[in-house]
């Protein structure tokens, strides 16, 4: 973002001390090509950047990955505990994620249902506060709960991340009237995750006043996904913007826009 | 020849061997991976104290794309 | 917009034979100061401005307004028959417009009710067709009702311009089935009118293949026009360019955006 | 003194006069309006050559910011 | 209805100085057999029903279809001028109508588009003032354009007869800001047509006001359509009384059912 | 219901093996008046009814209520924990309530937070859990998360009651596609609470699967609560009849209810 | 033989003849239907004096089930 | 006298007596009403056998409309 954004110089994103001028993470997931994943990444601007934890083939040790391909001088890299159905597995994949990648930060993912791959509330609260009391840096995934991104953030947890909806699904934010009330009641950033489809849902969650957006499926299954992070990115920025700016309220009724008064009658 | 368990399957190995020398027959770049042995991740520091004995529980992962 | 602009350096909106890189045509009324006007327009990144016709007060005559400030060169100008209820007012003022203009470009509305302000499909589409008869380059404001869109068209209109929502609520785009029908079925631009009350409106209005929107309440009673204004451009940035990469299906259910195989049991 | 109707009110002038005439004696800026007479729309280049005479309904318009 | 029903017993629905007690019509189209259109027109309640007018298979003249089995004695006869493309085909259709039926009133249907089936606002105002001319009782079928409705009232319509969504495609009501906005300024009774697909779309129409709804493919294609004949039934009845029981207001807040004080602190 | 209503004589609803007809619950806070509260129930046709428990003014001990005017013989007793903000609070409210009405039914609400009387995910499980040990019948109100649902019928709750939207607030069911999921994925009722606002609204709860409903500020704040408790009555009888039924699917495109052959053309 | 058109497509008669003839001859029930001929509908009472003739558009309808 | 704490608010009352006394003497219906007693809930048939004394934190609850 140039001096002269829309955003404003002094426009920060900060999470655990750390301060970020994009407000769009981005996942590595699901790309056609490690080429489309570094360009992609590129266009979007993001500084945060989500990966994965697998088992190694051994047979296959030195396969190269997507990740291969990226500089990772260049970003923040925040391992998800993706897949995990339990707290225990959760717990594992995120120590094991501490350890390949040399970094305390892990988005928290207990995900019990492999249908609508909805996240626990209880199971996400009690490994959040086990990686807490471990050093771990937690930003859990969660159904948009207000009153559980309260106990997340009394746990300590340095964000929240509420769905917008299903998934990978593409639906937008579904949850708009929860997300606005977690908004105004969580001192953390609120990072609005899953479901996210087009620029125009980015640019609402912004509106509404979420700090970031992660964005994976609709960047990476997009036909163009270069264009479409682009793309993203403006929906961002155009969203913080707004949000700085003040939106006019939304009225049930209509108002002219030109004047009243000295219209020519015939 | 022993028998652990690596990453959920059974995988044959000519005798004990630490860590470094489990992922070096392997072929693995150590700098890319992750070591828990029997549900415990072994820092990388600690990889050349640990031996991996028959029947021993292991995990090696790495990183992948992902949202 | 510079050449490694999201959407491509061949983007052009052309209507009526003229082209132009910006689709977020502006409104000039409601402004607090004739400054905001100015800054706001040149934020917006707008070539198309529009403006209304008026008495003139001839006890003072030579009051200045927010257009005064304006410099016209850089800008197409668009006089609309805002305020007209009837065919015959709306017909008066744009010849009026074209008289004080100079130039034959008219945003054609003929809204009978002033309370919902909403347009008359008979009363536009029978000013639309003589006006076109006498030169005129007509952009009509209209419901978004795709019949209506064809006849407008076959007329020989230069544009159609279906309301995303009543004008001035900030509602945003309740009329998306019918402009997507309407996209679908037009060969002229389609420009979404009325309603948008932020960038994720604008960008949505984009995103469905809409090409242009235009805006005037939302930016002006923002509580930061200039700021808002550079969001508006943002967000239809962001729309036209996800529109051109092309999104993700909509999809009712969820799937992972990380491998599902490799994931850690315990 | 002769009334015409102005922008829908009535006003006196002092005598039949031309548009240009007219404008100038109300102080207008003959580049920023449009002028129609009895319905109809006067080009600027017809102004000098139409009077206007009493009862004459008379508009005389101006850009104003409009969306 | 019963003399308890839940709308009273003053209550009824008058057309064309005609008055029902059943604020449900219901069509006899894509049944699967002709005892079941007979028995979902016997649980629906309705008094008015729908027909459409056809060529006769002149090689097969004798073809009973379902109408055959119907009791005519006990419905009012509405038929459609379904399928006309032109002003020219529903004039014609209507006369036909008019002609087979033995009735003037007509449910007048001018549809261009044979992939969206829309409305033409245009040519249905144009039949409609040709058919009252004729003396017919004209039902115009309408995009939900409130300026539209106007016009068909002022020229004389019986009633009008907006759409809640694309003609069976079971999406509900999609213009509910523009039904209420028609009921709020039409005298003649509003009866939302195509599109509801369940009861609470039947109910919500006749909540915000509606006179009627008119149903066919969500009764004659359900799995069974003679419980969802009464099921809709039930559902006018159950909106209608809402609406004069006088619901409450939307609030974009919550507030406690049980009293706040007193609660037993601990 | 009678014998020959919509939804056959062998749909029961079953809650903790006791059977009921009717699958409408009312509240009977928020009345005008005691003849209303007993009228409505009446009306409503309701065999489960809700209660609160509050500390009794020992200054005037003998003050009637609305609940004095109620034959109790005829209705299930639901009390509630609502207003407690706390586990205990809640615990020591169910037991108070069982000590007062004999039952051991409870409607457990734990709501720290009171302006937006959001339900506690961790604390109403708890609370759950510990009730369930003392031998009540529980059905937890809760956030409309399919997870939290799931642990509380593990946990043996007799229910679950997912809310529509703000209690009080009549927006009706904002959390639609979670209580589908809620509905697909558990064995015990699905009882939708909070939210309400119409007739419309009960309706497509039981269209979705939903097995019964709790409402009270949409009667009792209704300006008729009498008529808008026979109201809701036949909302949810037209829903639980649709949902029987079977209905159409939604589909985004048009499809004719008349025949599309043998139109007659001109 | 002669050959009018009937909804929409030729069909040949042995002669000219009236409405109630022409429904008869094809064994239609008069009471079902309604007849438009040359584009003009004929109202029942007149049929008998209306003959059908060569060359004539004649539109035969019935009602179906509708919605 | 003594003093209670009765539905968080303090109250005295002449002596110490039974929760049977102690509503009987507030014109409370016992039959409406449920007790606890310093956070235990007292069984109604147990009553009669608890004894309220000084300090002693009671709560005296009845139902009210509620949804």
């Amino acid at each position: 973002m140039k001096d002269d954004s829309a955003s404003g110089t002094n426009d920060y994103l900060e999470i655990a001390g750390k301060r970020f001028r994009s407000r769009l993470m981005l996942g590595t997931g699901k790309y056609r090509s490690p080429e489309e994943t570094v360009a992609a990444l590129e266009a979007s601007g993001a500084e945060i950047v989500t990966v994965a934890i697998r088992r190694l083939d051994l047979d296959n040790p030195n396969a190269k990955t997507e990740l291969d391909y990226i500089d990772w001088s260049k970003y923040t890299i925040l391992p998800n505990t993706a897949g995990c159905r339990t707290v225990d597995e959760a717990l594992m994949t995120a120590r094991l994620a501490r350890s390949v990648t040399g970094s305390n930060w892990i988005k928290l993912e207990v995900i019990p249902d492999p249908k609508y791959l909805l996240p626990d509330p209880v199971g996400t609260l009690e490994a959040a506060r086990q990686l807490l009391d471990e050093g771990f840096v937690v930003l859990p995934y969660m159904h948009a709960d207000p009153i559980l991104a309260r106990h997340l953030e009394e746990a300590g947890c340095a964000t929240v991340m509420p769905l917008g909806s299903a998934i990978g699904s593409g639906q937008g934010i579904l949850t708009i009237d929860e997300i606005r009330i977690i908004v105004e009641n969580t001192g953390v950033p609120v990072v609005v995750d899953a479901g996210l489809g087009a620029p125009s849902d980015a640019a609402l969650a912004m509106e509404i006043g979420a700090d970031a957006v992660l964005i994976n499926t609709a960047v990476a299954k997009a036909q163009d996904p270069v264009r479409m992070a682009a793309a993203m990115r403006l929906g961002v920025e155009a969203g913080r913007a707004a949000y700085l700016a003040g939106r006019i309220p939304r009225k049930p009724f209509a108002s002219a826009s030109s004047p009243e008064e000295g219209v020519v009658r015939v | 020849m022993i028998t652990l368990t690596v990453n959920g399957k059974p995988r044959e190995i000519e005798r004990e061997m630490t860590i470094p020398e489990f992922l070096a027959a392997h072929g693995v770049n150590p700098e890319t991976v992750a070591v828990a042995v029997n549900g415990e991740v072994v820092a990388k520091e600690r990889w050349p104290g640990v031996t991996l004995r028959a029947g021993d529980a292991v995990e090696v992962v790495r990183m992948v794309g992902g949202g």
